[in-house]
């Protein structure tokens, strides 16, 4: 209905993630999936939380301030306590921070924390960062999952103890917790719901079949292929997130044919998006252009030139390149929609006269042994929070996972720039000048951005988009509440 | 009580073959009619067509069987098995088979009570004991607690006969079922049979190719050949004057006449096999080098070319593990064999290929001493390839040759063992080994499955080819009268140890050992009364100690 | 009339030579032996052979490519069977998938059954060492479970058509050993192996032609469920991910990628399913009728 | 108990330790030469070699692989089965969560398929040949030549989504009643039945065919028995034993290799674990569960050989 209705209080619902494993973990530096985010969003808070369009937002910092992006000053807010009674102190925040930079934490959020040179607390709710260089994007960064909260000398993670909207009941890896609400919760009226009961289910047919027969509420990852069977049966609904996630060939430019710019850009015309949109992911997905900033993004460059599928120009540039034989490209389902890409890609390049071997991986291991190691192949990249998080991690020329390893020294200045920047205007101008040289240059072809589809029924309310991935961001659990 | 039986017309076939063909006869009540002739001639066929069951794969064709008043073969299947059991009740050929071996012997003696809802259990128990003591089983309170494996060939057969008699059947069927003991067991069953037949007074089918024992059990006796009826006429008739030509030839060759060997006592001749100190036994050896379960001990023995010499004893006296020892099959805890005076190594792998082909052995079971997966003519072939390095038409030639020496049909050689009688495949072992053309041949129990005729052709066949080829045998048999027909000297072994030796000339000179003298006399002879005769010297003796 | 004057002799033997054993000449008696279950799953069987030898050349100009943006349509004329979840055209790949499930089924199943039953006659054959050591490892085999297995090959040497057949192979060996090994014991012990021992044969003399004869009949029974749980563990090994490579699927493949379409009854799900179940069932038909087996198992008994 | 029966297991138990070693080792040596480890799996597309060394160390994957095998045999040999490396939590722990409820899963579908498959198995030998045999034994290969997640998936849409009879999923979490956990299980023993009802029922057909070709059949044939009493109170008896071999064959895939029913049916049993397992290189947890697998064939497979000796007098008595 078109006019807000009024969220109830109470009830109790089943939501099911797409991954279950004994690797469930409630130690937020650990955190690696959908089913780890989500729950870490019931139990715990950061600093700041990422709203709609990524702005990050007071949350456990009443506010934050800084005069040149590299001293940053949180004011925490008062009377928040954690589930065992105690109450939020800087000390916590510090020791939530530092733990990160911690060899011996092994913290998957290093590589961000790092460039956080002290944390500091000033004050009795004051607590002070200083960065090594200047980085508009710290407030959206501690909003992230891998920033939660904990109570300070927290060792075992297993008692979930934050500052949450819901306290945890049981716990048990890979089979399933138990959440119920924190009576003394600091948002006033939040959360809605008694109880959530979160498990995970690898299987997507199963998943949805679950959701279908009433035994779930919410369901993540939905195929395309399942929305109109959702949408199909009486009392249940499809609830789309239109995000940055997109999966990419990756033509590596130091070894290999990717080392011809001319094959590089002869594959990018080979992508016939529209189809892809329509075949694979059923449209739901947009359009991308080679270029890794989505439309959601506030930094999207719209202006950029779409890059058409063009046969008769990757024929030219294929043959300028000179490439003779097969050339492998390794696909899997670990990144998701590669391997049905790969092989419309397969049947696009045969019809200019290239074959393409596609060498399916299984899931398991292809990030440590397949990833950045083949010459073509196929990556997967979720949802950043900011821009210059997405182009830091994966296009700086000495960034680890820089997939293409491209080169670009005006490409680096330009980021260093970009993100001590505090002007908006200035700053959006430098990102699309930096998206245009990805477009142009680097070995990544992008076809889609794809969008992430929960299945819900239609009792469940108060989800909407938060573009850091399905499930509202994995934050649905303080926000959604069930009609009566 | 019995009841008359009357066959009319019999036939059975399997598939286009004809195994009965056109059988009529008939019975009376408390009498007893034996059906003779020769391995393969269909009388286990037709004895079970009496109670209207045809083996799988053969189907009763035609005829008429009438048990009292009941016709046998137009009833239903319920009904005939309302009939099995309690009317007709049959004694099988074998029966270490026809015994269930998981389920207690007590269990399957009453069961036709149990089935046939007869009587109580603890009555038919009762009534089995009483049984059992009848047929002189020993302890006969306790035997029905046992399994089938804990008790002796002569003793199964006997609870096998309990088992028929439980339901007093009106026809009880034996289907040879002496077959398998020795003389001295075999003894005790005939005895047993015959006085339940005669007390209780049922009417009786005797299936047998032993004539002698047919003549102390028959009233009637029914010559087949072939699945064919050449006579019919009563005990003493047949025996004193047969009609038909091949009843003659039964008769004549009945009692082995005595196959002289070139030269029988000649010690001049070369020394071929000589056993020394022989022991050996099955299971794992201790420290000492015994084994397990001895059963051999300390066996002396010379044997010349061209001489036989005949080994009996009981079952499981250790006549095949004598020559499982000699001919490499077994490793002999102590003693040692010699071959053309030089020592045999202990076991097969150590010997080399000619000494295996000079020592062939014959074994006792025709059934699984060929692959059933290899044609007769393939069974033939490769001893003759292998040692003689024989092929094409000379090899067909020479498997042509064994089978008329063994008195075969050439037609047999494209047929697979499952396609032979038990006596044939008997033969077809004989002429596996003669391939070889070996110096030795163990043979063991070879004519054990044949009726007489054969029989008799297949040891003036060895006797020939001793003459001729100075081939020499040690002759296994628990037949002391085909052994004394043509072996030079006897071996009499007992619970694995050499008891004596008797040489031909000493056959009929006694004193002999006491166990060699009561084989001796256990033996049945072919002429009505005998059992009678030897029950009433038993009786006396009985008395006098 | 040449031969009667060339030799007497001959001519004397000629007609004591035993008639040729000739049931096998004729073909169509020996067809006609199959009966008529046994013809069904012939034919069917021939169907899906010469499918997968000649399938992919007969479709190679038509149906390749995925064209349409049409997933899980249904049955029409453009598409006999129907299309995919990525709208390609599912007799092309069915028909593409036959040479995969029956070659890598069929080949892994005689390399597992083979192997299986060589290792048996060999155990049986020798002494009782061999027996023990091949037993106890085969049997250290079977106790890993067969998935685990196959993750752990595949995710080593990754997954290939060679890779697949011989992890398929090694973890159905254990299996026919089991039975192979526990037929051939009993031949071994009887009396007719003995008197080729006797006689001075060779281990493998009597592995091949004393024993393995008269194993065939139940190791072929046993070689048709061993077929069907190969074709499985590739079905579900490609539901783990780890089967044939793509654009190529065996049928368990196509089943799982087209699961989606089963809710609604599509033919895409339904078509490989049934392609399995025919081509399994059609192995056993097969194999339960081979002329002559029930006359030969009856006479070895 | 009877002295054969201790001899056998003693033995067993002997051979069953060096199988379980020799499982350990080739688990372990397999999952050695594997590419990736532990920590390359978890950090995924996170791993930079600082974090990998880090992450090493902290699951103590930097010592040497064989000393790591010897510590692990250690800590077995003391009861203690080590931590899991991604997790950090005692392996027992793990294992312990899970074990109960495969267990329960395989007894509850034992209970159904073992009755179902050996009364159709002895039917169809006893009518062998007929339409019955015939139908039995061919819709026996085209159940179990039905893809079990096809299966699964069907029963799901049916008696889950359409009828809304049953749970889509199992949580044995849930269960306080019989009538819940008949709910509960329905579904995936119903699936598992399918995969193994075939094999057991074939086995038991041929084993009972065997016997009834026996001569002794006949013998009890001639004495007028019905075919019922025939085959329950003489056939099987003597095909206890086979038949033993073929239930303890087909139970112990129940607990390895149900991995598609447990992750269809979302329940938590110990062979996704396993799985998991496998693709985390977790070590200690993959050696563990090879060790429940074969240790659970070990007994069901001796169970089986026990049950032949009791069945069979000739070995039962000396
Ligand atoms: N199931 C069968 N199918 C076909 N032929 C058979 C079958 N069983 C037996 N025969 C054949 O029937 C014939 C008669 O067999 P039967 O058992 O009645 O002989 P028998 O006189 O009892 O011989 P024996 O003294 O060896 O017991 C034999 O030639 C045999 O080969
Ligand atoms: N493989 C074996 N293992 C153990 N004991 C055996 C074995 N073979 C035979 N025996 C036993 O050895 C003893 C002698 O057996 P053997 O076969 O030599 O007897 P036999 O004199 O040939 O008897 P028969 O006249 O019945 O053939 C018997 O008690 C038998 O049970
Ligand atoms: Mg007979
Ligand atoms: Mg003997």
């Amino acid at each position: 209905s078109a006019h807000a209705q009024a969220p109830r209080r109470g009830g109790r619902i089943r939501v099911a993630g797409a991954t279950a494993a004994a690797t469930d973990t409630l130690d937020p530096a650990k955190q690696s999936n959908q089913t780890d985010y989500s729950r870490g969003n019931m139990i715990y808070n950061s600093l700041t939380s990422l709203d709609g369009s990524l702005t990050p937002q007071p949350a456990l910092a009443e506010s934050f301030t800084t005069k040149d992006a590299k001293t940053w000053v949180f004011t925490l807010r008062k009377g928040v306590v954690f589930h065992d009674g105690k109450a939020l102190s800087p000390a916590d925040v510090v020791f939530s921070v530092m733990r990160h930079k911690d060899p011996a934490t092994a913290s998957k959020a290093k590589v961000l924390a790092d460039q956080i040179e002290s944390v500091k607390a000033t004050g009795p709710n004051e607590v002070t960062m200083v960065l090594s260089a200047p980085n508009a994007d710290l407030p959206v960064i501690l909003g992230t999952y891998h920033f939660h909260i904990v109570k300070e000398g927290t060792t075992d993670f297993n008692a979930g103890i934050g500052t949450g909207p819901y306290k945890l009941k049981e716990f048990k890896p890979g089979i399933r917790s138990l959440v119920v609400r924190n009576e003394a919760y600091w948002k006033p009226g939040k959360p809605y719901l008694d109880e959530i009961e979160f498990v995970g289910i690898g299987d997507e047919s199963a998943r949805v079949n679950a959701l279908l027969s009433g035994g779930m509420d919410l369901v993540g990852s939905v195929n395309p292929r399942s929305v109109e069977r959702v949408k199909g049966t009486p009392g249940f609904g499809i609830f789309v997130t239109q995000s940055g996630q997109y999966s990419d060939l990756v033509m590596r430019k130091d070894v290999g044919p990717g080392a011809n710019p001319d094959f590089v850009l002869g594959m990018k015309h080979l992508f016939d998006r529209e189809q892809m949109k329509k075949t694979i992911a059923l449209d739901y997905a947009v359009v991308a252009n080679d270029q890794p900033i989505d439309p959601t993004n506030r930094f999207h460059f719209a202006g950029l030139p779409q890059r058409p599928f063009d046969p008769e120009k990757a024929k030219f540039h294929l043959q300028k390149a000179g490439v003779t034989g097969k050339v492998p490209v390794v696909a899997s389902p670990a990144a998701l929609y590669s391997v049905e890409i790969a092989l419309m890609l397969q049947q696009t390049a045969q019809r200019v006269g290239l074959e393409l071997d596609i060498k399916r991986m299984p899931a398991d291991g292809y990030w440590s042994n397949h990833w950045l190691n083949s010459q073509v192949g196929f990556g997967n990249v979720n949802p950043r929070p900011s821009a210059d998080v997405l182009l830091t991690q994966f296009f700086q020329s000495g960034a680890a996972w820089n997939e293409s390893r491209w080169k670009s020294e005006k490409f680096d200045q330009l980021l260093l720039a970009s993100r001590a920047e505090t002007d908006l205007a200035k700053r959006k101008q430098m990102y699309a000048d930096m998206q245009t040289m990805i477009h142009q240059d680097a070995g990544i072809g992008i076809p889609l951005f794809l969008a992430s589809i929960d299945g819900h029924s239609s009792k469940l309310k108060g989800l909407s988009p938060i573009p850091l991935g399905g499930l509202m961001g994995y934050n649905f659990a303080e926000n959604v509440w069930l009609e009566s | 009580m019995g009841a008359p039986l009357t066959v009319e017309g019999l036939s059975i076939c399997a598939g286009a073959t004809t195994l009965v063909d056109n059988l009529s006869f008939s019975v009376q009540p408390g009498e007893v009619l034996a059906l003779i002739g020769e391995s393969g001639s269909g009388k286990t066929t037709t004895a079970l067509a009496l109670m209207g069951h045809a083996r799988h794969g053969c189907s009763i064709s035609a005829g008429r069987v009438r048990i009292g008043d009941t016709d046998v073969l137009a009833l239903d299947a319920r009904a005939q098995r309302a009939l099995r059991g309690r009317t007709v009740a049959y004694i099988a050929q074998s029966a270490a088979a026809s015994f269930n071996p998981s389920r207690t012997i007590m269990d399957q003696v009453v069961e036709p009570t149990v089935i046939h809802g007869l009587c109580k259990r603890a009555e038919a128990e009762a009534k089995a004991v009483q049984l059992f003591r009848e047929l002189a089983l020993p302890d006969p309170e306790g035997i029905g607690s046992r399994y089938p494996h804990q008790v002796s060939g002569g003793q199964l057969q006997r609870l096998m006969a309990a088992m028929a008699l439980i339901a007093d059947p009106d026809l009880v069927i034996l289907d040879e079922p002496t077959t398998a003991l020795d003389v001295t067991t075999q003894i005790e069953v005939l005895r047993a049979f015959r006085r339940v037949v005669r007390e209780r007074r049922a009417t009786a089918v005797y299936v047998s190719h032993d004539l002698a024992v047919v003549a102390q059990m028959a009233d009637h006796i029914l010559v087949l050949r072939n699945g064919g009826m050449r006579e019919l006429n009563s005990t003493g008739q047949i025996l004193a004057a047969p009609a038909d030509d091949y009843t003659k030839s039964l008769l004549a060759a009945a009692r082995p006449a005595p196959r002289a060997s070139a030269a029988a006592t000649d010690d001049g001749r070369e020394l071929l096999l000589e056993v020394r100190q022989l022991s050996a036994g099955y299971g794992p050896v201790d420290a000492q080098g015994r084994p397990a379960k001895p059963i051999l001990q300390d066996i002396d023995l010379k044997l010349h070319r061209g001489q036989a010499i005949g080994v009996i004893g009981e079952s499981g006296s250790g006549k095949t593990t004598l020559a499982r020892a000699v001919a490499g099959l077994l490793k002999p805890s102590s003693g040692s064999v010699l071959f053309h005076g030089r020592e045999l190594k202990p076991t097969l792998q150590q010997r080399g290929r000619e000494e295996l082909r000079r020592i062939q052995i014959v074994f006792q079971m025709a059934d699984t001493a060929l692959n059933p997966s290899q044609t007769i003519e393939r069974i033939l072939a490769r001893p003759l390839e292998f040692y003689k390095g024989l092929r094409g038409e000379p090899l067909q030639r020479r498997i042509r040759e064994l089978l008329d020496l063994v008195k075969l049909p050439q037609t047999v050689a494209g047929r697979l063992p499952g396609g032979l009688s038990g006596g044939q495949k008997q033969r077809v072992n004989l002429a596996r080994a003669l391939a070889a053309e070996p110096d030795l041949i163990l043979c063991d129990e070879v004519t054990s499955a044949l009726d007489t005729v054969v029989g008799a052709a297949v040891l003036d066949l060895m006797a020939e080819l001793r003459r001729e080829l100075g081939v020499s045998y040690l002759f296994i048999s628990h037949d002391l009268h085909t052994v004394r027909a043509v072996c030079d000297e006897i071996v009499v072994m007992q619970h694995g140890r050499k008891l004596a030796q008797v040489a031909r000339a000493d056959y009929d000179r006694g004193p002999h050992h006491p166990y060699y003298e009561l084989l001796a006399r256990s033996v049945p002879e072919l002429r009505q009364g005998w059992l009678d005769e030897m029950d009433r010297v038993d009786h006396a003796k009985a008395l006098a100690s | 009339m040449e031969s009667s004057t060339s030799s007497p002799v001959l001519n004397a033997a000629a007609p004591t030579l035993p008639p040729a054993p000739a049931p096998r000449r004729n073909p169509l008696r020996w067809l006609a032996g199959f009966g008529p279950s046994g013809l069904l799953g012939l034919v069917v069987l021939l169907f899906w052979v010469l499918a997968a030898v000649f399938g992919p050349w007969l479709l190679s100009f038509s149906t390749a490519a995925t064209g349409t943006s049409n997933v899980f349509a249904p049955i029409s004329a453009a598409h006999w069977l129907g299309t995919d979840y990525l709208g390609r055209d599912m007799l092309a790949l069915v028909i593409t998938g036959a040479r995969y499930t029956v070659g890598v089924a069929l080949l892994a199943t005689l390399l597992a059954s083979g192997t299986g039953t060589t290792l048996a006659l060999l155990a049986a054959a020798s002494g009782r060492w061999t027996d023990a050591t091949l037993s106890r490892c085969l049997d250290t085999l079977t106790a890993i479970p067969s998935k685990m297995f196959a993750l752990i090959m595949v995710a080593g040497f990754g997954s290939s058509v060679p890779m697949l057949v011989v992890t398929a192979a090694i973890i159905y060996v254990p299996g026919a050993f089991r039975i192979a090994r526990s037929l051939a014991v009993n031949i071994n012990a009887l009396d007719y192996v003995t008197v080729a021992r006797t006689r001075g044969e060779g281990t493998l003399y009597i592995m091949l032609r004393e024993i393995l004869p008269n194993i065939v009949g139940p190791m072929l029974a046993d070689l048709g469920l061993r077929f069907v749980y190969i074709v499985l563990l590739l079905a579900s090994l490609s539901f783990l991910g780890l089967g044939i490579q793509p654009p190529a699927a065996d049928w368990g493949s196509l089943v799982r990628e087209n699961i989606g379409a089963l809710a609604m009854g599509g033919a895409s799900v339904i078509v490989p399913a049934l392609a399995i179940a025919s081509l399994t069932i059609a192995v056993n038909l097969v194999i339960d009728n081979l002329p002559g087996r029930a006359a030969r198992e009856r006479g070895t008994r | 108990m009877n002295r054969l029966i201790l001899k056998l297991l003693a033995q067993r138990i002997a051979l069953a330790l060096l199988s379980l070693l020799a499982v350990s080792v080739i688990v372990f040596s397999i999952t050695a030469v594997l590419p990736g480890d532990a920590a390359e799996e978890q950090l995924g597309q996170d791993a930079t070699p600082q974090a990998l060394a880090a992450l090493r160390a902290q699951m103590g994957l930097d010592v040497p692989a064989p000393k790591r095998y010897a510590q692990w045999l250690l800590g077995m040999t003391k009861g203690d089965l080590g931590r899991s490396a991604t997790t950090q939590m005692p392996v027992s722990e793990l294992v312990a969560s899970r074990l109960p409820n495969s267990l329960l899963l395989a007894a509850v579908t034992a209970l159904f398929s073992v009755p179902i498959a050996l009364a159709l198995g002895i039917a169809s030998a006893v009518w062998r040949g007929s339409w019955f045999d015939r139908a039995a034994s061919t819709s026996a290969v085209a159940v179990v030549s039905v893809p079990e997640f096809l299966v699964a998936t069907l029963a799901v849409l049916v008696f889950a989504v359409k009828l809304r009879w049953l749970p889509a999923l199992s949580f044995v979490s849930d269960i306080d009643s019989l009538g819940q956990m008949l709910q509960a299980f329905a579904m995936p023993v119903l699936v598992l039945c399918c995969v193994i009802v075939a094999q057991m029922m074939r086995m038991t057909r041929a084993a009972v065919i065997d016997q009834l070709e026996a001569p002794y059949i006949e013998m009890v044939r001639l004495k007028g028995a019905s075919p019922m009493r025939t085959v329950l109170a003489h056939a099987l008896p003597n095909a206890v034993g086979p038949i033993a071999n073929a239930v303890a064959l087909s139970l112990s895939y129940l607990l390895g290799g149900v991995i598609i029913v447990e992750t269809i049916f979302n329940y938590p049993g110990i062979a996704k674990l396993m799985v998991d397992g496998v693709s985390q290189r977790d070590m200690p947890l993959v050696q563990t569960c090879a060790m429940i697998f074969c240790g659970a064939y070990l007994i069901l497979v001796t169970a089986a050989d026990v049950c032949g000796i009791v069945a069979n007098p000739r070995l039962r008595h000396r």
